[in-house]
Protein backbone atom coordinates (compact mmCIF):
# COMPACT_ATOMS: atom_id res chain seq x y z
CA UNK A 1 0.00 0.00 0.00
CA UNK A 2 1.72 3.74 -1.10
CA UNK A 3 -0.69 5.94 -0.09
CA UNK A 4 0.43 8.44 1.89
CA UNK A 5 0.70 7.85 5.73
CA UNK A 6 -0.06 9.76 9.12
CA UNK A 7 2.38 8.26 11.37
CA UNK A 8 1.73 8.86 14.82
CA UNK A 9 4.46 7.74 17.50
CA UNK A 10 3.78 8.87 20.61
CA UNK A 11 4.15 7.49 24.73
CA UNK A 12 2.06 4.55 25.60
CA UNK A 13 0.38 6.39 28.09
CA UNK A 14 -3.29 6.74 29.09
CA UNK A 15 -3.85 10.07 28.03
CA UNK A 16 -2.05 9.39 24.43
CA UNK A 17 -5.74 7.08 23.07
CA UNK A 18 -7.60 10.14 23.44
CA UNK A 19 -4.31 12.23 20.92
CA UNK A 20 -4.94 9.06 18.97
CA UNK A 21 -8.62 9.27 18.04
CA UNK A 22 -8.83 13.05 17.93
CA UNK A 23 -5.88 12.76 15.50
CA UNK A 24 -8.33 10.15 13.58
CA UNK A 25 -11.19 12.68 13.87
CA UNK A 26 -8.75 14.84 11.63
CA UNK A 27 -7.88 11.62 9.43
CA UNK A 28 -11.69 11.44 8.70
CA UNK A 29 -12.31 14.77 8.49
CA UNK A 30 -10.41 14.73 5.02
CA UNK A 31 -11.91 11.86 3.71
CA UNK A 32 -15.64 12.92 4.54
CA UNK A 33 -16.23 9.51 6.56
CA UNK A 34 -19.73 8.49 7.06
CA UNK A 35 -20.61 9.10 10.71
CA UNK A 36 -21.25 5.46 11.76
CA UNK A 37 -17.94 4.34 10.01
CA UNK A 38 -16.20 6.85 11.90
CA UNK A 39 -17.81 6.21 15.39
CA UNK A 40 -16.87 2.52 14.62
CA UNK A 41 -13.57 3.13 14.18
CA UNK A 42 -13.10 5.76 16.85
CA UNK A 43 -14.34 3.27 18.99
CA UNK A 44 -12.17 -0.24 17.77
CA UNK A 45 -8.69 1.91 17.35
CA UNK A 46 -9.18 3.15 21.05
CA UNK A 47 -9.73 -0.26 21.74
CA UNK A 48 -6.42 -1.10 20.11
CA UNK A 49 -4.65 1.46 21.60
CA UNK A 50 -5.74 1.01 25.35
CA UNK A 51 -4.21 -2.57 24.67
CA UNK A 52 -0.78 -1.00 24.12
CA UNK A 53 -1.28 1.30 27.01
CA UNK A 54 -2.31 -1.48 29.28
CA UNK A 55 -0.78 -4.90 28.49
CA UNK A 56 2.48 -4.00 25.96
CA UNK A 57 5.16 -2.92 28.52
CA UNK A 58 6.23 -3.46 32.40
CA UNK A 59 4.26 -1.06 34.58
CA UNK A 60 6.32 1.82 35.37
CA UNK A 61 8.41 1.12 32.06
CA UNK A 62 7.11 3.85 29.11
CA UNK A 63 7.21 2.27 25.80
CA UNK A 64 6.17 3.97 22.96
CA UNK A 65 2.87 3.78 20.23
CA UNK A 66 2.67 3.67 16.61
CA UNK A 67 -0.18 4.08 14.36
CA UNK A 68 -0.07 4.37 10.74
CA UNK A 69 -3.45 5.74 9.04
CA UNK A 70 -3.65 5.68 5.63
CA UNK A 71 -6.65 5.83 3.22
CA UNK A 72 -6.98 4.50 -0.48
CA UNK A 73 -10.36 4.03 -2.68
CA UNK A 74 -12.42 1.79 -0.29
CA UNK A 75 -10.68 1.92 3.21
CA UNK A 76 -9.22 3.52 6.31
CA UNK A 77 -6.43 1.01 7.23
CA UNK A 78 -5.57 1.92 11.00
CA UNK A 79 -2.36 0.51 12.08
CA UNK A 80 -1.84 -0.06 15.96
CA UNK A 81 1.88 -0.89 16.91
CA UNK A 82 3.60 -1.75 20.44
CA UNK A 83 7.61 -3.44 20.93
CA UNK A 84 5.89 -4.51 23.68
CA UNK A 85 6.16 -8.08 25.42
CA UNK A 86 3.64 -9.26 22.90
CA UNK A 87 0.63 -11.59 23.10
CA UNK A 88 0.86 -14.28 25.53
CA UNK A 89 -0.38 -16.98 26.08
CA UNK A 90 -3.38 -16.95 29.28
CA UNK A 91 -2.51 -18.70 32.09
CA UNK A 92 -5.46 -19.33 34.92
CA UNK A 93 -6.95 -16.42 32.94
CA UNK A 94 -4.60 -13.95 34.63
CA UNK A 95 -2.91 -11.24 32.70
CA UNK A 96 0.81 -10.31 33.25
CA UNK A 97 0.28 -6.86 33.34
CA UNK A 98 -3.49 -6.13 33.79
CA UNK A 99 -4.79 -3.56 35.85
CA UNK A 100 -7.82 -4.33 37.90
CA UNK A 101 -10.31 -4.92 36.07
CA UNK A 102 -9.59 -5.50 32.04
CA UNK A 103 -12.64 -6.28 30.95
CA UNK A 104 -11.51 -8.54 27.93
CA UNK A 105 -13.81 -6.71 25.21
CA UNK A 106 -11.34 -4.84 23.64
CA UNK A 107 -10.01 -8.07 20.71
CA UNK A 108 -13.86 -8.59 20.84
CA UNK A 109 -14.67 -5.34 19.70
CA UNK A 110 -12.27 -4.50 17.01
CA UNK A 111 -13.77 -7.63 15.43
CA UNK A 112 -16.95 -6.51 15.74
CA UNK A 113 -16.42 -3.00 14.74
CA UNK A 114 -13.74 -3.20 11.76
CA UNK A 115 -14.25 -4.29 8.06
CA UNK A 116 -11.35 -6.70 8.50
CA UNK A 117 -8.39 -7.13 11.38
CA UNK A 118 -5.72 -8.68 11.88
CA UNK A 119 -3.02 -9.21 14.65
CA UNK A 120 0.25 -9.91 14.27
CA UNK A 121 3.04 -10.65 16.64
CA UNK A 122 4.21 -13.38 19.43
CA UNK A 123 5.43 -12.98 22.53
CA UNK A 124 8.57 -10.69 22.59
CA UNK A 125 7.85 -8.92 19.37
CA UNK A 126 5.27 -6.65 20.07
CA UNK A 127 2.59 -6.08 18.95
CA UNK A 128 0.83 -5.01 16.00
CA UNK A 129 -3.32 -5.08 15.15
CA UNK A 130 -4.51 -3.48 11.40
CA UNK A 131 -8.20 -2.64 10.93
CA UNK A 132 -9.65 -1.31 8.09
CA UNK A 133 -12.63 0.62 7.83
CA UNK A 134 -14.73 0.54 4.76
CA UNK A 135 -16.72 3.33 3.13
CA UNK A 136 -19.40 1.76 1.78
CA UNK A 137 -20.20 -1.35 4.18
CA UNK A 138 -22.46 -3.98 2.10
CA UNK A 139 -23.04 -5.30 5.58
CA UNK A 140 -22.52 -4.49 9.41
CA UNK A 141 -19.54 -6.12 10.36
CA UNK A 142 -21.09 -6.17 14.39
CA UNK A 143 -23.94 -8.59 12.95
CA UNK A 144 -21.47 -11.20 11.25
CA UNK A 145 -18.76 -10.90 14.02
CA UNK A 146 -21.32 -10.59 17.27
CA UNK A 147 -20.29 -10.01 21.05
CA UNK A 148 -21.40 -13.11 22.84
CA UNK A 149 -21.43 -13.63 26.44
CA UNK A 150 -21.50 -11.19 29.01
CA UNK A 151 -20.19 -10.15 32.31
CA UNK A 152 -18.77 -13.01 34.08
CA UNK A 153 -18.66 -13.39 38.08
CA UNK A 154 -14.63 -12.42 37.94
CA UNK A 155 -15.31 -9.13 36.44
CA UNK A 156 -14.05 -10.15 32.97
CA UNK A 157 -16.39 -10.82 30.43
CA UNK A 158 -17.71 -14.37 29.21
CA UNK A 159 -17.58 -15.67 25.63
CA UNK A 160 -19.54 -17.94 24.66
CA UNK A 161 -17.90 -21.16 24.12
CA UNK A 162 -17.92 -21.58 19.85
CA UNK A 163 -21.00 -24.45 19.34
CA UNK A 164 -18.74 -27.05 17.59
CA UNK A 165 -21.42 -28.52 16.04
CA UNK A 166 -21.73 -25.29 13.64
CA UNK B 1 -12.63 17.33 22.52
CA UNK B 2 -15.67 18.13 24.41
CA UNK B 3 -15.13 18.70 28.00
CA UNK B 4 -14.63 15.37 29.89
CA UNK B 5 -16.44 15.71 33.21
CA UNK B 6 -17.50 13.19 35.32
CA UNK B 7 -19.91 14.82 38.52
CA UNK B 8 -21.90 13.70 41.25
CA UNK B 9 -25.60 15.23 41.46
CA UNK B 10 -26.89 14.72 45.24
CA UNK B 11 -29.97 16.77 44.55
CA UNK B 12 -32.39 13.62 44.00
CA UNK B 13 -33.13 12.59 47.45
CA UNK B 14 -32.46 8.91 48.17
CA UNK B 15 -31.05 8.56 44.41
CA UNK B 16 -27.17 9.58 43.86
CA UNK B 17 -26.18 10.45 39.72
CA UNK B 18 -23.05 9.64 38.40
CA UNK B 19 -23.23 12.33 35.39
CA UNK B 20 -20.46 11.36 32.65
CA UNK B 21 -20.34 14.16 30.03
CA UNK B 22 -17.62 14.04 27.11
CA UNK B 23 -15.03 11.56 25.43
CA UNK B 24 -14.28 9.05 28.91
CA UNK B 25 -11.60 6.23 28.11
CA UNK B 26 -9.08 4.51 30.19
CA UNK B 27 -7.63 7.93 30.76
CA UNK B 28 -10.76 8.98 33.02
CA UNK B 29 -11.77 5.35 34.06
CA UNK B 30 -9.85 5.57 37.46
CA UNK B 31 -11.58 8.85 37.74
CA UNK B 32 -15.02 6.91 37.43
CA UNK B 33 -14.01 4.06 39.15
CA UNK B 34 -13.53 6.81 42.26
CA UNK B 35 -16.76 8.60 42.02
CA UNK B 36 -18.34 5.43 41.93
CA UNK B 37 -17.51 4.15 44.44
CA UNK B 38 -17.97 7.03 46.26
CA UNK B 39 -21.09 7.43 45.46
CA UNK B 40 -21.76 3.74 46.83
CA UNK B 41 -20.37 4.21 50.07
CA UNK B 42 -23.05 6.63 50.90
CA UNK B 43 -25.28 3.71 50.72
CA UNK B 44 -27.99 5.34 48.15
CA UNK B 45 -31.35 3.98 47.66
CA UNK B 46 -30.65 3.62 43.71
CA UNK B 47 -27.36 5.16 41.60
CA UNK B 48 -27.80 6.16 38.18
CA UNK B 49 -24.61 6.55 35.68
CA UNK B 50 -26.01 9.05 33.63
CA UNK B 51 -24.72 8.88 30.22
CA UNK B 52 -27.08 11.07 28.53
CA UNK B 53 -24.33 13.52 27.94
CA UNK B 54 -21.45 11.52 26.81
CA UNK B 55 -20.18 11.52 23.56
CA UNK B 56 -17.89 8.66 23.36
CA UNK B 57 -17.27 5.32 25.57
CA UNK B 58 -15.38 2.18 25.76
CA UNK B 59 -14.89 -1.09 27.04
CA UNK B 60 -12.60 0.52 30.11
CA UNK B 61 -15.41 2.82 30.96
CA UNK B 62 -18.52 0.00 30.47
CA UNK B 63 -15.85 -2.03 32.76
CA UNK B 64 -16.10 0.42 35.64
CA UNK B 65 -19.96 0.34 35.31
CA UNK B 66 -20.55 -3.17 35.61
CA UNK B 67 -17.99 -3.14 38.59
CA UNK B 68 -20.48 -0.78 39.99
CA UNK B 69 -23.63 -2.69 38.79
CA UNK B 70 -21.96 -5.57 40.11
CA UNK B 71 -21.34 -3.48 43.84
CA UNK B 72 -24.14 -2.32 44.08
CA UNK B 73 -26.18 -5.75 43.37
CA UNK B 74 -24.20 -7.03 46.55
CA UNK B 75 -25.33 -4.34 48.81
CA UNK B 76 -29.07 -3.70 47.62
CA UNK B 77 -28.54 -0.68 45.89
CA UNK B 78 -30.36 -0.01 42.46
CA UNK B 79 -28.32 0.05 39.67
CA UNK B 80 -29.60 2.09 35.98
CA UNK B 81 -27.74 3.48 33.52
CA UNK B 82 -29.74 6.83 31.75
CA UNK B 83 -28.77 6.74 28.04
CA UNK B 84 -31.18 10.06 27.65
CA UNK B 85 -33.32 10.09 24.45
CA UNK B 86 -30.69 11.57 21.79
CA UNK B 87 -27.75 9.67 22.93
CA UNK B 88 -24.50 10.10 20.56
CA UNK B 89 -24.79 6.88 18.52
CA UNK B 90 -21.44 5.20 19.11
CA UNK B 91 -22.40 5.42 23.12
CA UNK B 92 -25.69 3.51 21.53
CA UNK B 93 -24.21 1.22 19.69
CA UNK B 94 -21.33 -0.17 21.91
CA UNK B 95 -24.55 -1.36 24.40
CA UNK B 96 -26.09 -2.59 21.99
CA UNK B 97 -23.68 -4.68 20.55
CA UNK B 98 -22.75 -5.96 23.73
CA UNK B 99 -25.77 -6.83 25.21
CA UNK B 100 -25.66 -4.74 28.12
CA UNK B 101 -28.89 -2.60 27.50
CA UNK B 102 -30.73 -5.43 29.71
CA UNK B 103 -28.07 -6.22 31.77
CA UNK B 104 -27.44 -2.48 33.25
CA UNK B 105 -30.32 -2.20 32.67
CA UNK B 106 -30.65 1.25 29.97
CA UNK B 107 -33.48 3.33 30.28
CA UNK B 108 -33.70 6.64 27.94
CA UNK B 109 -35.04 9.41 30.47
CA UNK B 110 -33.71 11.17 33.67
CA UNK B 111 -37.29 10.70 34.66
CA UNK B 112 -37.49 6.77 34.12
CA UNK B 113 -33.81 6.60 35.55
CA UNK B 114 -35.07 7.91 38.47
CA UNK B 115 -38.22 6.24 39.24
CA UNK B 116 -36.52 2.24 38.60
CA UNK B 117 -33.87 3.49 40.96
CA UNK B 118 -36.24 4.33 43.63
CA UNK B 119 -38.67 1.45 43.14
CA UNK B 120 -37.08 -0.93 41.29
CA UNK B 121 -35.93 -4.49 43.95
CA UNK B 122 -32.25 -4.97 44.25
CA UNK B 123 -32.38 -8.42 42.16
CA UNK B 124 -29.48 -10.29 40.86
CA UNK C 1 14.22 18.42 26.57
CA UNK C 2 13.41 14.66 27.46
CA UNK C 3 9.52 14.78 27.75
CA UNK C 4 8.18 12.18 26.41
CA UNK C 5 7.40 13.51 22.54
CA UNK C 6 4.04 12.81 20.81
CA UNK C 7 5.14 13.15 17.50
CA UNK C 8 3.22 13.09 13.80
CA UNK C 9 4.47 12.30 10.42
CA UNK C 10 2.39 12.78 7.70
CA UNK C 11 1.86 13.90 3.54
CA UNK C 12 2.31 17.91 3.86
CA UNK C 13 -1.03 18.53 2.52
CA UNK C 14 -3.94 20.93 3.06
CA UNK C 15 -5.96 18.07 4.91
CA UNK C 16 -3.41 17.40 6.66
CA UNK C 17 -3.31 20.47 8.81
CA UNK C 18 -6.75 19.42 11.22
CA UNK C 19 -5.04 16.26 11.48
CA UNK C 20 -2.36 18.30 13.42
CA UNK C 21 -5.08 20.52 14.93
CA UNK C 22 -6.93 17.75 15.99
CA UNK C 23 -4.11 15.86 17.63
CA UNK C 24 -3.44 19.13 19.59
CA UNK C 25 -6.91 18.84 21.02
CA UNK C 26 -5.83 15.40 22.46
CA UNK C 27 -3.02 16.34 24.06
CA UNK C 28 -4.29 19.62 25.29
CA UNK C 29 -6.80 17.39 27.01
CA UNK C 30 -4.34 15.36 28.82
CA UNK C 31 -3.17 18.55 30.21
CA UNK C 32 -5.86 20.07 30.69
CA UNK C 33 -4.85 23.10 29.12
CA UNK C 34 -6.38 26.61 29.63
CA UNK C 35 -8.78 27.65 26.60
CA UNK C 36 -7.33 30.88 25.85
CA UNK C 37 -3.99 29.03 25.54
CA UNK C 38 -5.48 26.17 23.63
CA UNK C 39 -6.93 28.35 21.20
CA UNK C 40 -4.11 30.61 20.28
CA UNK C 41 -2.18 27.30 20.38
CA UNK C 42 -4.58 26.00 17.32
CA UNK C 43 -4.00 29.08 15.90
CA UNK C 44 0.00 29.47 15.56
CA UNK C 45 0.59 25.53 15.08
CA UNK C 46 -2.07 25.83 12.16
CA UNK C 47 -0.56 28.88 10.47
CA UNK C 48 2.83 26.94 11.17
CA UNK C 49 1.55 23.85 9.21
CA UNK C 50 -0.15 25.77 6.68
CA UNK C 51 3.40 27.33 5.67
CA UNK C 52 4.89 23.99 4.98
CA UNK C 53 1.93 22.83 3.21
CA UNK C 54 1.61 26.08 0.90
CA UNK C 55 5.58 26.79 1.07
CA UNK C 56 7.72 24.10 1.72
CA UNK C 57 7.11 21.86 -1.40
CA UNK C 58 7.32 22.10 -5.33
CA UNK C 59 3.55 22.11 -6.09
CA UNK C 60 2.74 19.02 -6.99
CA UNK C 61 5.83 17.38 -4.95
CA UNK C 62 3.98 15.62 -1.78
CA UNK C 63 7.03 16.46 0.94
CA UNK C 64 6.29 15.51 4.77
CA UNK C 65 5.38 17.33 7.55
CA UNK C 66 7.03 16.45 10.87
CA UNK C 67 4.95 17.35 14.41
CA UNK C 68 6.66 17.33 17.57
CA UNK C 69 4.55 18.23 21.01
CA UNK C 70 5.95 18.09 24.28
CA UNK C 71 4.96 19.65 27.39
CA UNK C 72 7.01 20.31 30.56
CA UNK C 73 6.30 21.78 33.97
CA UNK C 74 5.80 25.33 32.29
CA UNK C 75 4.50 25.19 28.96
CA UNK C 76 3.39 23.20 25.50
CA UNK C 77 6.12 23.06 23.06
CA UNK C 78 5.16 22.60 19.27
CA UNK C 79 7.93 21.93 16.75
CA UNK C 80 6.70 21.86 13.45
CA UNK C 81 9.52 20.46 10.90
CA UNK C 82 9.43 20.27 7.09
CA UNK C 83 12.31 19.14 4.42
CA UNK C 84 11.25 21.59 2.06
CA UNK C 85 13.10 24.66 0.01
CA UNK C 86 13.52 26.70 3.32
CA UNK C 87 12.97 30.38 4.06
CA UNK C 88 13.94 32.30 1.04
CA UNK C 89 14.75 35.80 0.27
CA UNK C 90 12.36 37.55 -1.07
CA UNK C 91 12.58 38.91 -4.01
CA UNK C 92 10.16 41.42 -5.72
CA UNK C 93 7.52 40.68 -2.81
CA UNK C 94 6.97 37.26 -4.81
CA UNK C 95 7.04 34.20 -3.37
CA UNK C 96 8.28 30.74 -5.37
CA UNK C 97 4.84 28.72 -4.55
CA UNK C 98 2.72 30.59 -2.87
CA UNK C 99 -0.80 30.16 -4.05
CA UNK C 100 -3.35 33.06 -5.30
CA UNK C 101 -3.07 35.63 -2.54
CA UNK C 102 -1.13 34.13 0.90
CA UNK C 103 -2.13 36.90 3.47
CA UNK C 104 1.33 37.11 4.83
CA UNK C 105 -0.12 37.13 8.34
CA UNK C 106 1.47 33.31 9.38
CA UNK C 107 3.99 34.77 11.11
CA UNK C 108 3.10 37.65 12.73
CA UNK C 109 0.25 35.36 14.06
CA UNK C 110 2.56 32.67 15.58
CA UNK C 111 4.59 35.53 16.75
CA UNK C 112 1.51 36.85 18.75
CA UNK C 113 0.32 33.61 20.10
CA UNK C 114 3.20 31.91 21.17
CA UNK C 115 4.73 32.59 24.48
CA UNK C 116 8.29 32.23 22.70
CA UNK C 117 8.75 31.32 19.08
CA UNK C 118 12.09 30.55 16.82
CA UNK C 119 12.08 29.59 13.04
CA UNK C 120 15.68 27.36 11.75
CA UNK C 121 16.80 26.55 8.47
CA UNK C 122 17.95 28.52 5.13
CA UNK C 123 17.70 27.75 1.68
CA UNK C 124 17.46 24.20 0.99
CA UNK C 125 17.30 23.32 4.82
CA UNK C 126 13.91 22.77 5.49
CA UNK C 127 12.22 24.61 7.59
CA UNK C 128 11.78 24.50 11.65
CA UNK C 129 9.45 26.68 13.66
CA UNK C 130 9.50 25.76 17.34
CA UNK C 131 6.45 27.37 19.63
CA UNK C 132 6.25 27.58 22.83
CA UNK C 133 3.16 28.01 24.96
CA UNK C 134 2.80 28.69 28.53
CA UNK C 135 0.42 27.19 30.61
CA UNK C 136 0.16 30.66 32.92
CA UNK C 137 0.69 33.52 31.36
CA UNK C 138 2.08 36.21 32.71
CA UNK C 139 1.24 39.10 29.99
CA UNK C 140 -1.04 38.13 26.70
CA UNK C 141 1.85 37.45 24.16
CA UNK C 142 -0.61 39.53 21.20
CA UNK C 143 0.25 42.20 23.52
CA UNK C 144 3.58 42.01 23.71
CA UNK C 145 3.98 41.36 19.65
CA UNK C 146 1.03 43.54 18.34
CA UNK C 147 -0.36 42.54 14.32
CA UNK C 148 0.30 45.41 12.93
CA UNK C 149 -0.57 47.28 9.43
CA UNK C 150 -3.51 45.73 7.82
CA UNK C 151 -4.43 44.70 4.13
CA UNK C 152 -2.53 46.49 1.40
CA UNK C 153 -3.70 46.88 -2.32
CA UNK C 154 -1.65 43.41 -3.79
CA UNK C 155 -3.81 41.48 -0.90
CA UNK C 156 -0.93 40.62 0.50
CA UNK C 157 -1.33 41.97 4.23
CA UNK C 158 1.07 45.35 5.10
CA UNK C 159 3.14 45.08 8.33
CA UNK C 160 3.82 49.01 9.65
CA UNK C 161 7.14 49.98 9.02
CA UNK C 162 9.35 49.66 12.50
CA UNK C 163 9.75 53.01 13.77
CA UNK C 164 13.74 53.54 13.28
CA UNK C 165 13.36 56.08 16.21
CA UNK C 166 12.13 53.44 18.98
CA UNK D 1 -14.65 17.71 14.55
CA UNK D 2 -17.61 20.30 14.33
CA UNK D 3 -18.93 19.53 10.70
CA UNK D 4 -17.73 21.83 8.25
CA UNK D 5 -20.03 23.50 6.24
CA UNK D 6 -19.93 26.37 3.82
CA UNK D 7 -23.35 27.52 2.59
CA UNK D 8 -25.37 30.47 0.52
CA UNK D 9 -28.36 31.60 2.31
CA UNK D 10 -30.64 33.50 -0.13
CA UNK D 11 -33.48 33.46 1.63
CA UNK D 12 -32.85 37.51 2.63
CA UNK D 13 -34.04 39.39 -0.47
CA UNK D 14 -31.07 41.46 -1.69
CA UNK D 15 -28.78 40.20 0.77
CA UNK D 16 -26.85 37.18 0.31
CA UNK D 17 -25.22 35.28 3.40
CA UNK D 18 -22.51 32.91 2.98
CA UNK D 19 -23.28 30.49 5.98
CA UNK D 20 -19.48 29.27 7.78
CA UNK D 21 -20.00 26.34 10.85
CA UNK D 22 -16.88 24.45 12.22
CA UNK D 23 -13.71 24.45 11.50
CA UNK D 24 -12.23 26.38 8.72
CA UNK D 25 -8.49 26.65 7.11
CA UNK D 26 -6.35 26.22 3.95
CA UNK D 27 -8.40 23.03 3.32
CA UNK D 28 -11.58 24.29 2.81
CA UNK D 29 -10.09 27.86 1.87
CA UNK D 30 -10.66 27.17 -2.25
CA UNK D 31 -14.55 26.40 -1.23
CA UNK D 32 -14.78 29.54 0.38
CA UNK D 33 -13.48 31.64 -2.05
CA UNK D 34 -15.76 29.85 -4.52
CA UNK D 35 -18.65 30.39 -2.75
CA UNK D 36 -17.53 33.86 -2.25
CA UNK D 37 -17.23 34.55 -5.83
CA UNK D 38 -20.49 32.56 -6.30
CA UNK D 39 -22.48 35.45 -4.78
CA UNK D 40 -20.57 38.06 -5.80
CA UNK D 41 -21.63 37.12 -9.02
CA UNK D 42 -25.47 37.45 -8.23
CA UNK D 43 -24.87 40.68 -7.75
CA UNK D 44 -26.97 41.16 -4.72
CA UNK D 45 -27.11 44.96 -2.13
CA UNK D 46 -25.08 43.14 0.13
CA UNK D 47 -22.82 40.19 1.13
CA UNK D 48 -22.79 38.98 5.03
CA UNK D 49 -20.30 36.35 5.42
CA UNK D 50 -21.75 34.49 8.87
CA UNK D 51 -19.03 33.07 11.28
CA UNK D 52 -21.57 33.06 14.25
CA UNK D 53 -21.36 29.29 14.03
CA UNK D 54 -17.70 29.17 13.25
CA UNK D 55 -15.18 27.57 15.53
CA UNK D 56 -11.84 27.88 14.03
CA UNK D 57 -10.88 30.36 11.40
CA UNK D 58 -7.24 30.84 10.17
CA UNK D 59 -5.18 33.32 7.98
CA UNK D 60 -6.03 31.38 4.43
CA UNK D 61 -9.59 31.99 5.77
CA UNK D 62 -9.39 35.90 6.47
CA UNK D 63 -7.74 36.11 3.14
CA UNK D 64 -10.49 34.65 1.65
CA UNK D 65 -12.56 37.27 3.21
CA UNK D 66 -10.09 40.49 2.52
CA UNK D 67 -10.51 39.26 -1.05
CA UNK D 68 -14.33 39.52 -0.91
CA UNK D 69 -14.47 42.44 0.83
CA UNK D 70 -12.25 44.04 -1.72
CA UNK D 71 -14.14 42.68 -4.95
CA UNK D 72 -17.23 43.56 -3.04
CA UNK D 73 -15.76 47.26 -2.82
CA UNK D 74 -14.59 46.98 -6.20
CA UNK D 75 -18.49 46.20 -7.46
CA UNK D 76 -20.14 48.18 -5.36
CA UNK D 77 -21.80 45.59 -3.05
CA UNK D 78 -21.67 46.38 0.81
CA UNK D 79 -19.62 43.33 2.22
CA UNK D 80 -19.77 42.46 6.20
CA UNK D 81 -19.11 40.09 8.47
CA UNK D 82 -21.69 38.48 11.31
CA UNK D 83 -19.68 37.39 14.56
CA UNK D 84 -22.97 36.77 16.50
CA UNK D 85 -23.17 37.37 19.49
CA UNK D 86 -21.69 34.38 21.67
CA UNK D 87 -18.71 33.88 18.95
CA UNK D 88 -16.23 31.27 19.48
CA UNK D 89 -13.44 33.29 21.67
CA UNK D 90 -10.55 31.97 19.20
CA UNK D 91 -12.45 33.45 16.55
CA UNK D 92 -13.06 36.47 17.98
CA UNK D 93 -9.34 36.76 19.12
CA UNK D 94 -7.90 36.71 15.60
CA UNK D 95 -10.42 39.30 13.96
CA UNK D 96 -9.34 41.32 17.07
CA UNK D 97 -5.43 40.90 17.24
CA UNK D 98 -5.45 41.55 13.45
CA UNK D 99 -7.48 44.89 13.99
CA UNK D 100 -10.07 43.48 11.10
CA UNK D 101 -13.28 44.43 13.11
CA UNK D 102 -13.41 47.79 11.94
CA UNK D 103 -11.79 47.17 8.99
CA UNK D 104 -14.10 44.13 7.26
CA UNK D 105 -16.44 45.92 8.88
CA UNK D 106 -17.57 42.97 12.19
CA UNK D 107 -20.84 43.27 13.52
CA UNK D 108 -22.21 41.46 16.52
CA UNK D 109 -26.35 39.91 15.10
CA UNK D 110 -28.02 38.46 12.06
CA UNK D 111 -30.26 41.73 12.38
CA UNK D 112 -27.35 44.40 12.48
CA UNK D 113 -25.43 43.01 9.60
CA UNK D 114 -28.84 42.47 7.31
CA UNK D 115 -29.34 45.95 8.20
CA UNK D 116 -25.98 47.55 7.48
CA UNK D 117 -25.55 45.02 4.51
CA UNK D 118 -28.71 46.86 2.83
CA UNK D 119 -28.22 50.36 4.22
CA UNK D 120 -24.79 51.05 4.21
CA UNK D 121 -23.07 53.27 1.57
CA UNK D 122 -20.50 50.86 -0.44
CA UNK D 123 -17.50 53.29 0.69
CA UNK D 124 -14.04 52.60 -0.17
N1 LIG E 1 -0.75 -4.94 22.74
C1 LIG E 1 -0.78 -6.05 23.52
N2 LIG E 1 0.37 -6.51 24.11
C2 LIG E 1 0.34 -7.60 24.89
N3 LIG E 1 -0.77 -8.31 25.15
C3 LIG E 1 -1.93 -7.92 24.61
C4 LIG E 1 -2.00 -6.79 23.76
N4 LIG E 1 -3.28 -6.64 23.34
C5 LIG E 1 -3.97 -7.66 23.91
N5 LIG E 1 -3.18 -8.43 24.67
C6 LIG E 1 -3.59 -9.62 25.43
O1 LIG E 1 -4.82 -10.08 24.92
C7 LIG E 1 -5.78 -10.14 25.97
C8 LIG E 1 -7.16 -9.80 25.43
O2 LIG E 1 -7.23 -8.43 25.06
P1 LIG E 1 -8.62 -7.71 24.97
O3 LIG E 1 -9.59 -8.56 24.24
O4 LIG E 1 -8.38 -6.37 24.38
O5 LIG E 1 -9.15 -7.57 26.46
P2 LIG E 1 -8.57 -6.77 27.72
O6 LIG E 1 -7.57 -5.78 27.20
O7 LIG E 1 -9.74 -6.10 28.32
O8 LIG E 1 -7.96 -7.79 28.61
C9 LIG E 1 -5.30 -9.16 27.00
O9 LIG E 1 -5.80 -9.45 28.30
C10 LIG E 1 -3.79 -9.34 26.91
O10 LIG E 1 -3.37 -10.46 27.63
N1 LIG F 1 7.88 26.26 5.76
C1 LIG F 1 8.30 27.21 4.88
N2 LIG F 1 9.07 26.89 3.81
C2 LIG F 1 9.48 27.83 2.93
N3 LIG F 1 9.17 29.14 3.02
C3 LIG F 1 8.39 29.54 4.06
C4 LIG F 1 7.93 28.61 5.04
N4 LIG F 1 7.21 29.31 5.95
C5 LIG F 1 7.21 30.59 5.56
N5 LIG F 1 7.92 30.75 4.42
C6 LIG F 1 8.19 32.02 3.69
O1 LIG F 1 7.92 33.10 4.56
C7 LIG F 1 6.92 33.95 4.02
C8 LIG F 1 6.05 34.54 5.12
O2 LIG F 1 5.25 33.53 5.71
P1 LIG F 1 3.93 33.91 6.48
O3 LIG F 1 4.20 35.06 7.38
O4 LIG F 1 3.44 32.67 7.13
O5 LIG F 1 2.92 34.42 5.37
P2 LIG F 1 2.23 33.63 4.15
O6 LIG F 1 2.39 32.18 4.37
O7 LIG F 1 0.80 34.04 4.19
O8 LIG F 1 2.93 34.12 2.91
C9 LIG F 1 6.15 33.08 3.04
O9 LIG F 1 5.50 33.84 2.06
C10 LIG F 1 7.25 32.18 2.51
O10 LIG F 1 7.97 32.84 1.49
Amino acid sequence: MDAPVVRLDLPARPEGVGVVRQALVGVADGLALDGTVLSDAKMAVTEACTNAVVHAYEPGHDGRLEVDMFADDAALTVVVRDAGIGMQPREDGQDTHAPTAALGLGLPLIAALSDEFEVRGGPGDGTEVSMAFNYERAADPAAENPITGGPGPSGRWTLDEPDPAG
Amino acid sequence: MDARTIALDARHGDVLLVVIRGEHDIYTAPKLRDQLDEALGQRPVGLVADLSGSTFLDSSILGALLEARRQALESGVNFVVNLGEEPEAGVQRILEITGLVPVFPVVRSAGEALESARAAPADA
